[in-house]
């Protein structure tokens, strides 16, 4: 029934097109000494929700922001497929504060996509939070609100930076099946640390390696798992035992 | 919190007079260098109505001039909060007129805008809006980059918001700037009234100036006092009450 | 329908300063009826230290005006086309108090080695340079101190001798020294041969030569009014017109003020008020070509018309 | 940044003077009201160089009165920033004093400080640190819970790193605020030069003012203009260099 | 050589007071329809690495400073044992940012604790990081660098509110194992919302459950692992049932 609902939802993703890649980045902070990629290659051949992982500090934040645009200066190097923009969500995004939660959601909301926005906030479990004020939240809320307000907007690429980090497990779960059954073809790059969860959910993995580790990314096939299937443990264990010794 | 304002307006008052008096007594300064306390108190009985009447005229003005500095200040901050071009330009263009006193660009004014009651609000004004403006600057130029991300990158962030997103998030900072600033907009207006009004309590300072009655001079600081401080306690109140309303705390 | 015939004209009269004594004339001009028995409606307007009567003219604020004879003279010598109608004051009011019990001024060589306020830039500048110089003496002989508005160093005998308005802040200044139980005097340039002339009534040129009836009738006004102010037994009459506008000065003080304002304005009882005193002109342009303030000569008495109310 | 401020002074002056010229062309005015280029010009070969002179003596006040300004400000942006009876008390006191109009209690001053440098040095400071204070107890009044919390909950937060992580968190409308309080403190110094002294530009304006010498004046506020400018981009640079050293950016 | 390095380190707690408890806890935000927590009672008998658990939102933030003291008014409700404060850290401290984060550190470091501190650092993975202001560093060594100044401290007990959310697991395991051996005697409370790392790391387990559950809380007792045991999968596996079952 869900799915069905959304059948009208432009999916503005062509899945001939590779989703995303970049080629030869170098980037390096002012400041600092050596540059934190150099060289640095990456492609995602279709749409789906794939992941980013890789150790804190080795740069996941930092290529998100250059593959949206968020750090300027890589529109040669970095490519995506389809329509609209690729956007970056992280967990410390804030909602002003001068009115609810609900009133900000619902004016974030493109036309047309009220029933989405409905069905997303039920799924969310914030049904009950919409009168709040941002400030009001708890850390778990607040991820769950500001990734929902994404979720309505055009993209080709949706960057989620830890979105869901300080929100439980089952919650989370409830919301990665949701996105996955509701944006089936649409574009998604997951950050997260939880090796489980990405080995689990996502389709392809990229995994950031150290500095001196070559090549600096490797590219490993997740379960990709929805909510219907049946779950393959073993398979699921062989995908993070790859993840994990990527890393 | 009003109350509170005003009886420590009444320590600060009296703690200067104090200093005032022990001047006069240390040095033996005769009556007409600083009054004693016998004649301050009668001219205090005989002028205060008076005086009281001039104070609400020159606090009307004050108000009127308050508001339109704050649009003024908004204005230009807004507009002079980017770092381009125009914006610094408007930035020079508001801080240099600032730099020159009043005094030296009334005879401009005057012949701009003639003498009376817009002389008056624009000389109020004057005076009034540039602190704020430093403040809208100061607080319209940075940017708040966890909230503003999602509407910069959604196409979504007109200047409207983005001004509202910084003023909501410096409310206790522009509220305490603001309602300091009633503070410039009377001494603004009283300097006004003193180059160029026939009314309002600075006009009464100048004639006592002139007829170098120092205790008028301080009953009319008093009644000055007395209204500020009722006016920027109420002022507080609001601003309070508008951070309640618009931050629902 | 019925009432006037003719509307009354429409004037704006600004004044040099703040109404008191010194515009006895030009407030009971007013209040007594002698502008409207001329047709005129007049609005007597305040002056002020930022106010400029001359200014006013040219823009079309004001149509006559009380100015000094300094500023006539810089406005002429600027282009300005101005009219003077009438002199007011035949004395010069500006003057020096000093307390009587330190010391006598009889003679300007009585100033050397004193300290003497002066106003930088003002009028008083411009008198006391010129009487030093008629007496012939180096200005390295007396000490020149800057004064403003307050009368602090004065009253702290920092300055003892200090430039006032003789018949306004003169009397309020006498008053409270002698509270203070402590005498004063004055120091008169003008007796000892400096005529710098003080305030006169102005207008433009322009005035002058479309509506030379209104000017008439104006100056005819005026100086009726001040004729009627400035005689004793109107007096009564002449302070509650005044106190309308002036609420700080007492009575008493006022009477003496308007006493004070008499002998300047009708030094002589057989001149009559508002007569131009030509040669003191001549002397006032003078002093300020002498000391620079003008760049050439503008033969001010071309422009005086002393007949403009007659 | 600097040059770019000098240039853009030069169109605000010169667009002024344009304005003047234009309403002097259209009404036909005389050099007395509006003084036309040759006068203005014979006007500034011949008085640049005592104006600068003057300027430069007014400047080097107003740069002290700036710094004593900041000095006062933050002391009682400090002390007042807290909402106890006595923070309270010593904003009552600062925003009272403020109200009264500087002419007015010069007579005191003056019984206080005598003429000169002082009271010149003193008025600038008090025109000066008004807006610096509302910027100041609006920034140091409110707290920044996320760096504040280790020191409070480890009993670490004395008074001086608690106003050194409040400045350093609102370094840009500190510095903006700061740089742009030169306009004020030149602007004050004019006006105690106006008031109580016999030197410095402002008493320069007064003497012209006397005069009605406008050309004069407009001379006077070129260099005020052109002084303040460098100033203010020299202010400017150096807040530049202060975030990149105390910010590392 | 680690545990003997730090002998001299004073361990304020006594093993035979209860490290921990709240009795009676009513508290409701104002503005709020309904109370959080109405007559809330939680007992921890020993110090050591406990948890605290719970769906998002469902108030153990709150809970947290109510202990610790930010919400004030608690202190007759809640004892704990041991001299020194109950502190509360949460992932979004900042540091100032006037000098470099090892300058920071150190100067909050008291006296004698230089080789705590360095031991620390190095365990913590953030030997390289010294000489960076805090704005410049990831969201993961945020988190690390927090939570080290804040073990450098005298406490009783220590809240941990999602410090190490945005760590990677090795990492996190590193730190934790780290901060069991060098602390073995202090009481902790580590809030986080993986249910393996709480069943496997902590001794006792408190489940805050939802509104309408009676109780409001479970105390569950999870493997408490060390770094030198053997782990038994099995017992992991069955406290982690528990604590979802609980939830
Ligand atoms: N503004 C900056 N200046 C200098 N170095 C920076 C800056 N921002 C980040 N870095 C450094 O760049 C590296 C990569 O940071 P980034 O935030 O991309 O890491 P990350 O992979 O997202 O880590 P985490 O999982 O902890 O969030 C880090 O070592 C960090 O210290
Ligand atoms: N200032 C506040 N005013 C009103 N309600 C609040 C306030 N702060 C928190 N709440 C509400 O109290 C409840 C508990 O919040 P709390 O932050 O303690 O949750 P939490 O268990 O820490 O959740 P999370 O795991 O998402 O951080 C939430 O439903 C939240 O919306
Ligand atoms: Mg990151
Ligand atoms: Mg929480």
């Amino acid at each position: 029934m869900k799915a069905k609902l959304f059948s009208g939802f432009p999916l503005t993703h062509d899945a001939q097109m590779s989703l995303l890649s970049c080629k030869d980045i170098r980037f390096q902070y002012p400041g600092t000494k050596t540059p934190l990629f150099d060289g640095l290659t990456i492609t995602i051949d279709r749409p789906g929700f794939h992941a980013l992982f890789g150790p804190s500090g080795i740069g996941k934040t930092t290529l998100a922001k250059i593959i949206s645009g968020d750090i300027a200066g890589f529109s040669k190097q970095v490519k995506a497929s389809g329509k609209g923009p690729c956007l970056y969500t992280y967990n410390q995004e804030r909602l002003p504060g001068w009115s609810s939660v609900g009133r900000h959601v619902e004016q974030s909301t493109p036309e047309g996509r009220e029933s989405l926005r409905d069905h997303l906030i039920h799924g969310f479990g914030l049904s009950n939070l919409l009168g709040m004020r941002f400030s009001q939240l708890s850390m778990g809320q607040c991820n769950r609100v500001n990734l929902l307000r994404y979720l309505l907007q055009d993209f080709r690429l949706l960057i989620m930076d830890e979105s869901l980090a300080n929100v439980d497990e089952p919650t989370r779960e409830i919301i990665i099946y949701q996105i996955k059954s509701t944006f089936p073809k649409a574009g998604f790059l997951y950050i997260s640390h939880n090796v489980v969860e990405v080995a689990r959910f996502c389709d392809q993995i990229i995994v950031l390696r150290g500095r001196h580790k070559n090549p600096r990314t490797r590219l490993i096939v997740g379960q990709n798992h929805q909510k219907s299937q049946p779950l393959d443990k073993g398979a699921l264990e062989a995908s993070m035992l790859e993840i994990m010794n990527a890393a | 919190m009003l109350h509170r304002r005003i009886y420590q307006f009444f320590i600060v008052y009296f703690l200067g007079i104090g200093l005032l008096f022990g001047i006069k007594l240390v040095l033996g300064l005769s009556d007409y260098v600083i009054p004693g306390p016998s004649n301050l108190w009668n001219t205090a009985t005989a002028e205060w109505y008076r005086y009281l009447g001039d104070v609400l005229n020159t606090f009307t003005v004050a108000v009127v001039g308050q508001v339109l500095s704050i649009i003024i200040a908004l204005t230009v901050g807004v507009v002079g909060r980017k770092a381009t071009w125009f914006g610094s330009f408007i930035k020079v263009a508001a801080y240099n007129v600032q730099a020159y006193p009043i005094v030296a660009i009334a005879p401009i004014l005057f012949i701009l805008l003639g003498d009376g009651y817009l002389t008056r609000l624009f000389i109020a004004a004057m005076i009034c809006y540039f602190p704020l403006l430093l403040s809208v600057i100061g607080i319209m130029g940075e940017p708040v980059a966890d909230i503003e991300h999602f509407y910069r990158i959604t196409g979504r962030l007109r200047w409207q918001l983005e001004v509202k997103i910084r003023a909501f998030e410096n409310l206790y900072k522009l509220t305490t700037v603001i309602s300091g600033s009633a503070t410039l907009a009377m001494a603004g207006t009283i300097v006004a009234e003193f180059i160029a009004a026939n009314a309002g309590i600075g006009y009464s300072i100048r004639i006592a100036l002139y007829q170098s009655d120092l205790s008028k001079i301080l009953v009319a600081l008093f009644m000055i006092g007395i209204t500020l401080s009722f006016y920027q306690g109420v002022l507080e109140m609001l601003g309070t009450s508008l951070k309640k309303s618009w931050a629902g705390k | 329908p019925g009432g006037k015939v003719f509307a009354e004209e429409q004037i704006v009269y600004r004044l040099k300063w703040l109404i008191n004594a010194s515009t006895a004339g030009d407030v009971f001009a007013s209040s007594q009826g002698f502008f409207s028995r001329e047709k005129l409606n007049v609005e007597v307007k305040a002056g002020g230290p930022e106010r400029d009567a001359i200014r006013e003219l040219e823009l079309g604020y004001a149509q006559f005006g009380v100015a000094s004879a300094d500023q006539v003279i810089r406005a002429l010598s600027k282009g300005a086309r101005v009219k003077v109608l009438a002199q007011l004051f035949q004395v010069n009011p500006l003057q020096w108090i000093y307390r009587a019990d330190a010391f006598t001024l009889t003679r300007p060589m009585d100033l050397a080695g004193k300290t003497i306020g002066i106003t930088y830039g003002g009028n008083d500048e411009t008198i006391m340079r010129a009487l030093l110089a008629s007496a012939g003496m180096d200005e390295t002989q007396v000490v020149l101190a800057g004064v403003r508005y307050d009368y602090t160093p004065f009253f702290q005998n920092k300055v003892p001798i200090w430039p006032v308005y003789r018949n306004t802040q003169g009397i309020l200044l006498s008053d409270k020294l002698k509270a203070g139980e402590e005498r004063v005097s004055f120091f008169n340039p003008a007796e000892h041969g400096v005529r710098f002339v003080a305030n006169s009534v102005v207008t433009s040129k322009k005035m002058m030569d479309q509506a030379p009836e209104t000017v008439r009738r104006f100056t005819k006004a005026l100086l009726a009014g001040w004729e009627a102010a400035m005689m004793p037994a109107n007096e009564t009459n002449v302070i509650r017109a005044l106190t309308v506008h002036d609420r700080d000065t007492s009575k008493p003080v006022m009477r003496s003020q308007l006493a004070a304002t008499r002998l300047m304005i009708q030094s002589n009882p057989d001149i009559p008020i508002g007569t131009i005193d030509t040669e003191a002109w001549r002397q006032t342009e003078q002093i300020m070509a002498r000391q620079g303030l003008i760049p050439g000569p503008i033969n001010v008495v071309d422009h005086l018309n002393p007949d403009s109310g007659l």
